[in-house]
């Protein structure tokens, strides 16, 4: 790859050919605000947020290739104008109670409105003009508020380049555009699979999940569920898991998850989680303490080893438990005497 | 599959090229576009079916819902705009009783506006089904309707 | 993924592994080829350029009918087949008579579509084969993988990058329960109990003499609990009242077994048959590795405590031993693993402290400068030269015939997981799919005035149960597919409990049923 | 390859003569849409019914568009050894009482007739060629519309046709761009690109496969100029193209027609049928060994697909966004990613006559840097509306007044609207203006496609750039902010101050979100929506500062401005405004003066409209109760 210079903001600094200014300007850590960019998709260029000065003509940072030479600002008067004008458009058509917003301070168009500038004055002289309010809640994992949807597509992109569903596309045109399942049914009736990489990656909060806690802390983990093997972070509030996210630096999945692995913890939770041995008495499973449990456990196997040899004993290792776990099942009968010990691979 | 929508599908490749030539002649065939046929184009094209929607509700042409027996559309091109075609939009609705972009209960009229149909020098003109009606005044309206009724 | 064709035979991968679903659909969008054999019309048969319809239990003759087309067309890769393998010709003479029109025949797909698949595959630069348990839940499972190596040898697809032959293994750590010696057989790294220098080094580690007669497999287990000679049953986190093929049979067994003792995070369908039933930690109460299906060791970690006093498997297992007598002084998984892996040559090279730095690694990793193994049979095959095996069509175990004139196929769908242990206690996942609803084709429906939503009762030779069904035209006529999921529905009651003779997986399926509206 | 066309031309030449001696008299109707819409179906039935009652033997020929649609239904009389002579404004019952008078004997009535065409004089008949509406025209691309039967490729041929297309078949693909460049012909759809410009990079650009595509998408309203070429003379442009397609290597072409149009599509279907079967398309085409196929795609109802990037979408199955930049010249990749030469139907439908008579001839009309005519749809509220052919660079004035007959009903001029959504309005001021690309951009409206609507004093200016913005805001394709959001919200602004709920600065705040949008917006129709806002606003401010400061409309046109009352002096009670009222708002007893019930009233003006004119009782009201008209 040639290497091509370039001034960005007086800077001259050297990039690789084939970079967008968008790119190259968030390599030297240069804020450009934007709501339909993700790194994760194609570009769109809907947003005209990133609007830039490239050799004295503006154009959208995240389409525009660098050439050798070029000028960029990213900073002029006529950029700002545009893209203060710009959100501000997009605020008179969004729902602004942003305290009550499940996105609240996670939320791109917050952090784009604050750093263009939007004022209340200037809000002042626009009128309000909500699209669209339809509020589809039938998916029982998350809700999409279209008051709040800013039409940047890239719930869009999500599902049909990373999913490859498409599920959803842009439906009708103009002020009406919005996002769409076949004959604008609720998403549920869709052929959405509610793996959540839209929810993960929209800008604001017309698409969040439904009773969503903010983690406090992050562990980096492995998915318990099929065999893939995706890299999982899971948000933890006090001793709860409460969110699932991918692991961006994970080979494996890079970052994306299916429904189950975004959204299948909250059994960790379940009531009915087993929170202490049982033993059977009187033909009925008691709570015991680990002690007798482990001692009964300890004793019955002597004792059906010492009566009827080692093969009167079997274990079935688990697909779901850790290697460790496996090894020392094994070792446990193996040292016993036994080789009965099979697990549910073939199923 | 609908023997009418296997047939239209029949004549066509299978591109995505093909999409909007084929909403067209299931719209034709069938007055506007039923859910199920568009699933149908969708699986022929192997098109995401959001996209098939996606592209139909793009274009003003096609309707989602059945439509009248005869399709009036008054023009609302500069023209016509100038020339009174609001008042003759308004005439319509009094006349059948609907709003524009609706059909009448009887199934009988559709009514909707268009943008231009090309005919300015003859505004306001109001079309129907194929029938162009032009220099229309508040007053024929009612006649011109009498030729459908 | 940059193969440039796949062919997915026996695996629903959208919807069991849906994040190679994703990228087997983007690959596809970008230009890929994509042939799909399934009864059943899968999602990924919208994508398909060739989707092959076969009957249950006909994969054999398909695989053979398209090697038939391979060879007699001379799509195959002669360079390869010389250097590489051993056994060709005795495969090319053995196949001429599954031409495609015969093949045809047998498994009612097309035969112009089986030479456009075998084309297609055989025409591609890297070509991948992906499987899953529609291939080896047969009781010609074994021979059928065989069809599968054959074909990719025989095109040259095996041993680079993009290609090759690669089952998806169902659940997190099948893969790693095999390489821990989960399996009657075999310790660690698949080092045989047969072999007297293998038990010696095990023996001189662990301080016991070991058993040199391979053990029971999990079908042999059951009859030997029904028989009376296994006595005592442990089961860590498997619920096979629920996953064996006949349940029927292997309640029975965990019935007459004399003692049960089942090691879970619920009190599953098995576990409420235990005679003691010890509360374990869930994935993200605890730290070691799972080893994913592609060969991949990856750290887990404990993010939270696990409720009320659950533990570890581990930890239940040490305290256990050394309640037997055995001294296990473990302080931690990462020294179970260093201690499994001095012991197992594939895993050598492999700690925690390393997954810690580098992130997954992918086994034969035999030293600790070894990056890993990202594919298999890249120069050689483990026994040297790539061997062809011939293979015959034989028919499923149990046939349809007019008191059972249906063909039952089980499998998964994407929102559960296995019985549904984790899934089913996940309110937005079991919203999705709450209850069973077995596949059943708009003709048969018809044929017995079923409509979508009711509930009919489905029989086998081996039981009976209700369920639910949804007419679909996902399911050709003369099949019904049902789900392992939901214990209200335990398709297992009805499944064939025959097994590959090598691999003994049970034949889950295919088995004949009969159906019929229940009447409410 | 010269041979076989020699014959075809030969004989079409022999029977075009043979019609033009014929024996019988010929009767020609204008049947395009406009004439139909007038009742030319009617009239032709009138006139079939007419000659089997009286014997009289003619032939009956529609023909397409002549562009005086004011005088629709045009009906053209050729009797043997009679020039040809046009009557207007025919109905089934005068164009029966015509034929009788004239065929049978022999009275031209000059009471019922237009004009003379072409040679010859008739007592009492100017000819048109010395009309105003005529004489200040002149014909390249409409030349052949209403003279000829556009279902004729014969009668094509007899003028010239194919030609140009034989002619370059015979040069090197890069001589034929050279005549185009130095014809200096600019693109017609609107921004006025030059066409050899575009014709040679399409030229050079690399690709196996290369396509031409003619926008006939025509979507603008008040505009239906290609309308008329494809109704009157598709043959122009099928030869167009298929010489495009030669010169730039294309072997597939598309014209993309608007849904509305049905006719059009029929026609063009027919003609290139036509010339698929004289083998001057499709296969080897006349021996050369170029082969060019047409195929009519038919839009679905989006105006923003007259965008070249939303054009190809829509060709290619997808919905009408347009790329946004940067991207690739669509003569690079352009449809299918490939070389893709574009261009609207009159640009294509003047290059055949160019090739066959010289880039100097095109060069010889027109203005420095704008060559050759300009097409207008010229409606509104002006006396003869229809469509016109004039040397660029002749006076706006000129346009309005001598050819258009000037404004209707002798009202006052107020302005002209030009470049349809994407234009602007020109005032009184503006009318010396010599009419081109360039001039008109400058005064802040464009050329666009060509319509030209004439507005007077009734018309409020505030309301004509709502009309636009409406129009704009539900075209727009929705992708980008600006068009999508900025249109909208100007639009609300308007409809306020419309509403006399404007605010002090909402002027300024037009102007700057407006200036926004042009210069964010992705494509040309957004980068174009706010020009009727700010073009209003440049020459007619005190009208948006009298619904803003005065809550009034001075042209009496907002309805929520205006107010209609009834004069007591002058009202005779004759009830007609109170059986019209379609809101019983009015109310009065018989030879009582009426009262409307300002509560109930709609302000539809029927009252207004139905008040006899020898009481002019019904007043209308703005602002501080001015009255006006």
């Amino acid at each position: 790859m040639a290497t091509v210079k370039v001034n960005i903001n007086g800077m001259d600094v050297q990039a690789e050919e084939g970079m967008t200014i968008y790119e190259v300007a968030q390599s030297l850590g240069i804020y450009i605000p934007t709501l339909c960019y993700h790194p994760d998709l194609s570009t769109f260029g809907g947003c005209r947020v990133c609007m830039v000065e490239a050799n004295g003509e503006e154009v959208t940072a995240c389409r525009a290739p660098i050439k050798d030479g070029m000028v960029i600002k990213t900073d002029t008067e006529n950029v700002s104008q545009m893209r203060l004008i710009n959100v501000e458009l997009i605020l008179t058509n969004h729902d602004q109670d942003c305290q009550s917003c499940a996105r609240n301070n996670n939320c791109k168009l917050q952090e784009v409105s604050a750093f263009v500038g939007v004022t209340p004055e200037r809000m002042q002289r626009l009128r309000r003009v909500i699209t669209n309010e339809v509020k589809d809640i039938s998916n029982p994992i998350f809700q999409r508020d279209f008051a709040k949807c800013i039409v940047c597509g890239i719930c869009v992109r999500t599902c049909e380049e990373i999913n490859g569903i498409a599920a959803i596309d842009f439906g009708f045109r103009g002020y009406k555009t919005t996002i769409s399942t076949l004959g604008d049914k609720p998403i549920l009736e869709s052929k959405c699979e509610s793996c959540g990489e839209c929810v993960e990656r929209c800008p604001t909060g017309a698409l969040v999940v439904k009773g969503q806690v903010i983690p406090e802390r992050e562990v980096k983990t492995v998915c318990a569920y099929c065999g893939v093997g995706c890299g999982l972070i899971l948000g933890v509030r006090g001793s709860r898991v409460v969110s699932v996210r991918g692991d961006r630096e994970n080979p494996v999945n890079n970052g994306h998850l299916c429904i189950k692995g975004r959204y299948g913890f909250d059994f960790l939770n379940h009531p009915e989680r087993l929170k202490t041995p049982l033993v059977r008495k009187g033909g009925v499973l008691t709570e015991a303490s680990w002690e007798e449990a482990l001692s009964l456990v300890a004793a019955k196997i002597k004792e059906y080893r010492d009566n009827f040899g080692p093969d009167a004993l079997a274990a079935l290792a688990s697909a779901r438990c850790t290697n460790e776990d496996n090894y020392l099942l094994q070792k446990l009968f193996r040292s016993l005497g036994t080789n009965n010990i099979d697990h549910c691979a073939r199923l | 599959m609908d023997e009418r929508v296997k047939n239209i599908l029949a004549s066509f490749r299978g591109h995505r090229s093909e999409i909007i030539p084929i909403l067209q002649a299931v719209q034709h065939e069938f007055g506007y576009l039923p859910e199920q046929e568009m699933k149908e184009i969708a699986k022929f094209l192997r098109v995401p079916e959001s996209q098939v929607y996606g592209v139909a509700t793009f274009y003003a042409q096609f309707y989602f819902t059945p439509r009248g027996k005869h399709e009036i559309k008054v023009c609302l091109g500069t023209a016509c705009h100038v020339r009174g075609a609001n008042k003759i939009l308004d005439a319509l609705e009094r006349e059948l009783g609907i709003c524009c972009g609706e059909t009448t209960s009887d199934a009988l009229f559709s009514l909707e506006k268009v943008a231009c149909v090309g005919s300015c020098a003859l505004a306001p003109v109001v079309m129907i089904d194929d029938n162009v009606y032009g220099r229309l005044e508040t007053k024929k309206v009612k006649e011109v309707l009498g030729k459908y009724a | 993924m940059k193969a440039d064709t796949f062919f997915i035979i026996g695996s629903n991968t959208t919807e069991t592994h849906p994040v190679i679903g994703y990228r087997i659909r983007k690959a596809i969008k970008e230009g890929a080829s994509l042939i799909v054999a399934d009864p059943r019309r899968i999602e990924l048969a919208e994508h398909a350029d060739v989707f092959l319809q076969l009957r249950p239990g006909t994969n054999e003759a398909l695989l053979n009918g398209m090697l038939n087309v391979v060879i007699n067309e001379g799509l195959y890769d002669r360079d390869f087949i010389r250097e590489r393998t051993e056994g060709f010709d005795e495969v090319a003479a053995a196949i001429q008579k599954y031409t495609p029109e015969y093949v045809a025949q047998i498994t009612g797909v097309p035969a112009e579509a089986i030479r456009k698949a075998a084309r297609l595959y055989a025409g591609a630069k890297n070509a991948a084969i992906l499987y899953t348990m529609g291939v080896t839940q047969h009781t010609s499972g074994t021979s059928t993988v065989f069809a599968i190596a054959n074909l990719a040898m025989a095109t040259g697809n095996v041993g680079k990058p993009y290609a090759g032959v690669n089952p998806l293994r169902g659940q997190n750590n099948v893969q790693g329960a095999c390489d821990m010696g989960g399996l009657p057989t075999v310790f660690t790294g698949y080092q045989p109990v047969a072999s007297p220098e293998i038990r010696k080094k095990f023996e001189e580690a662990w301080g016991v003499t070991l058993n040199p007669d391979p053990g029971l497999t999990i079908t042999e287990m059951m009859n030997a609990a029904l028989d009376g000679r296994v006595k005592m049953l442990y089961v860590m986190g498997e619920n096979p009242a629920l996953t064996e093929a006949n349940l029927q049979h292997t309640r029975e067994a965990l019935e007459k077994v004399d003692f049960l003792v089942v090691q879970d995070i619920f009190l599953t369908e098995t576990a409420a048959m235990a005679d003691v039933v010890l509360p374990a930690a869930a994935f993200a109460e605890k730290d070691g590795t799972f080893v994913n299906t592609e060969r991949r060791v990856q750290l887990i970690r404990k993010a939270v405590p696990a409720p009320g006093s659950a533990r570890s498997d581990w930890q239940i297992l040490q305290e256990l031993a050394q309640k037997i007598g055995l001294n296990w002084q473990y302080g931690g998984t990462a020294e179970i693993f260093a201690e499994m892996a001095s012991l197992t040559p594939s895993y050598a090279g492999i700690s925690h402290e390393r997954l810690e730095r580098e992130g997954g690694l992918q086994w034969p990793c035999p030293s600790p400068d070894h990056p890993g193994t990202p594919y298999l049979h890249s120069q050689n095959f483990t026994r040297g030269k790539g061997l062809f095996n011939v293979v015959e069509y034989t028919p499923a175990a149990e046939q349809t015939d007019p008191e059972y004139p249906l063909v039952l196929t089980t499998g998964r769908n994407l929102y559960h997981y296995h019985t549904g242990t984790m899934t089913h206690r996940s309110k937005g996942i079991e919203a999705q799919s709450p209850e069973e609803l077995a596949q059943v084709s708009f003709e048969d429906a018809a044929r017995l005035g079923i409509r979508d939503g009711d509930v009919v009762k489905l029989c086998s030779r081996r039981g009976e149960l209700e369920t639910r069904v949804r007419v679909t035209d996902m399911v050709p006529p003369g099949v019904v597919f049902m789900t392992f999921h939901h214990a209200s529905a335990p398709v297992n009651i009805l499944t064939n409990d025959q097994v590959d003779p090598v691999a003994k997986i049970p034949e889950l399926k295919v088995c004949a049923v009969k159906m019929e509206k229940v009447v409410s | 390859m010269h041979e076989a066309f020699v014959s075809l031309r030969a004989e079409a030449i022999r029977k075009w003569e043979e019609r033009q001696q014929s024996t019988i008299p010929r009767i020609l109707v204008g049947s395009a849409t406009c004439g139909c819409a007038t009742g030319a179906l009617d009239v032709i039935t009138a006139i079939e019914q007419k000659l089997q009652e009286t014997g009289i033997k003619a032939h009956i020929q529609q023909v397409g568009c002549i562009g005086m649609c004011y005088a629709e239904v045009l009906v053209d009389i050729i009797k043997p050894g009679r020039p040809r002579i046009s009557y207007k404004n025919m109905t089934p019952e005068t164009v029966a009482e015509l034929l009788e008078d004239y065929l049978l004997n022999d009275n031209p009535r000059p009471d019922l007739a237009l004009a003379v065409i072409g040679e010859g004089e008739v007592e009492g008949i100017p000819n048109l060629a010395d009309e105003p509406v005529f004489k200040s025209q002149q014909r390249i691309v409409l030349k052949n519309c209403g003279h000829i039967d556009p279902e004729s490729i014969e009668d094509y041929m007899a003028q010239d046709g194919y030609m140009g297309l034989v002619k370059a078949l015979q040069m090197q693909p890069q001589e034929i761009v050279d005549i185009v460049t130095k014809s200096e012909l600019r693109g017609r759809g609107g921004a006025g690109f030059p066409a050899g410009r575009k014709w040679n990079s399409c030229l050079r650009a690399a690709g196996d496969q290369k396509y031409v595509i003619c926008n006939a998408d025509e979507g603008d309203p008040g505009a239906f100029m290609d309308r008329s070429v494809q109704e009157g003379d598709p043959h122009a442009l099928i030869e167009g193209m298929t010489i495009a397609g030669y010169a730039i290597g294309a072997s597939k072409g598309y014209i993309y027609v608007r849904a509305e149009y049905p006719l059009a599509v029929v026609r063009l279907k027919k003609a290139i049928e036509q010339a698929k079967e004289k083998n001057l398309l499709g296969e080897n085409i006349l021996g050369s060994g170029f082969s060019f196929d047409l195929e009519i795609f038919q839009g679905a109802g989006a105006f923003v697909c007259g965008e070249s990037t939303a054009l190809v979408m829509s060709i290619e199955g997808k919905r009408g966004m347009p790329r946004p930049l940067p991207r690739p010249r669509t003569t690079e990749a352009g449809l299918w990613n490939k070389p893709t030469l574009l261009n609207n139907v009159k640009t294509f439908a003047y290059v055949p006559q160019i090739i066959h008579k010289g880039a100097d001839w095109f060069t010889s009309t027109g203005t420095e840097g704008c060559r050759g005519t300009a097409v207008f749809a010229l409606t509104g509220k002006i006396k003869r509306s229809g469509l016109i052919e004039v040397p660029m660079g002749i006076e706006l004035g000129k346009i309005i007044h001598e050819i258009g007959g000037g404004v209707l009903n002798d009202r006052k001029f107020k302005a002209v609207q030009t470049g349809g959504p994407s234009g602007g309005c020109l005032p009184e001021s503006k009318l010396n203006l010599p009419v081109d690309f360039d001039t008109l951009v400058e005064a802040g409206s464009m050329m666009g496609s060509g319509g030209m609507v004439v507005l007077d004093e009734t018309t409020c200016m505030v309301d004509v750039a709502r009309y636009f913005l409406q129009f704009t805001l539900e075209e727009s394709c929705g992708q980008c902010v600006p068009c999508r959001l900025g249109t909208l919200q100007m639009l609300e602004i308007l409809n306020e101050i419309c509403a006399g709920k404007g605010r002090e600065g909402d002027i300024e705040l037009l102007v700057e979100l407006g200036k926004s949008i042009i210069a964010s917006s992705i494509c040309g129709l957004g980068k174009s929506a706010p020009n009727p806002v700010l073009s209003t606003i440049n020459y007619f401010r005190d009208e948006y500062e009298a619904h803003i400061k005065d809550r009034a409309c001075p042209a009496l046109v907002c309805k929520d401005l205006i107010k209609y009352s009834i004069d007591v002096e002058k009202c005779s009670g004759c009830g007609l405004c109170r059986k019209n009222c379609p809101t019983e708002a009015i109310t009065g007893g018989k030879k009582e003066p009426h009262v409307i019930d300002q509560v109930k009233c709609t302000k539809c003006g029927i009252c207004y409209d139905v008040c006899p004119d020898r009481f002019r009782a019904v007043a209308c009201f703005t602002g501080k109760e001015k009255a006006a008209v």
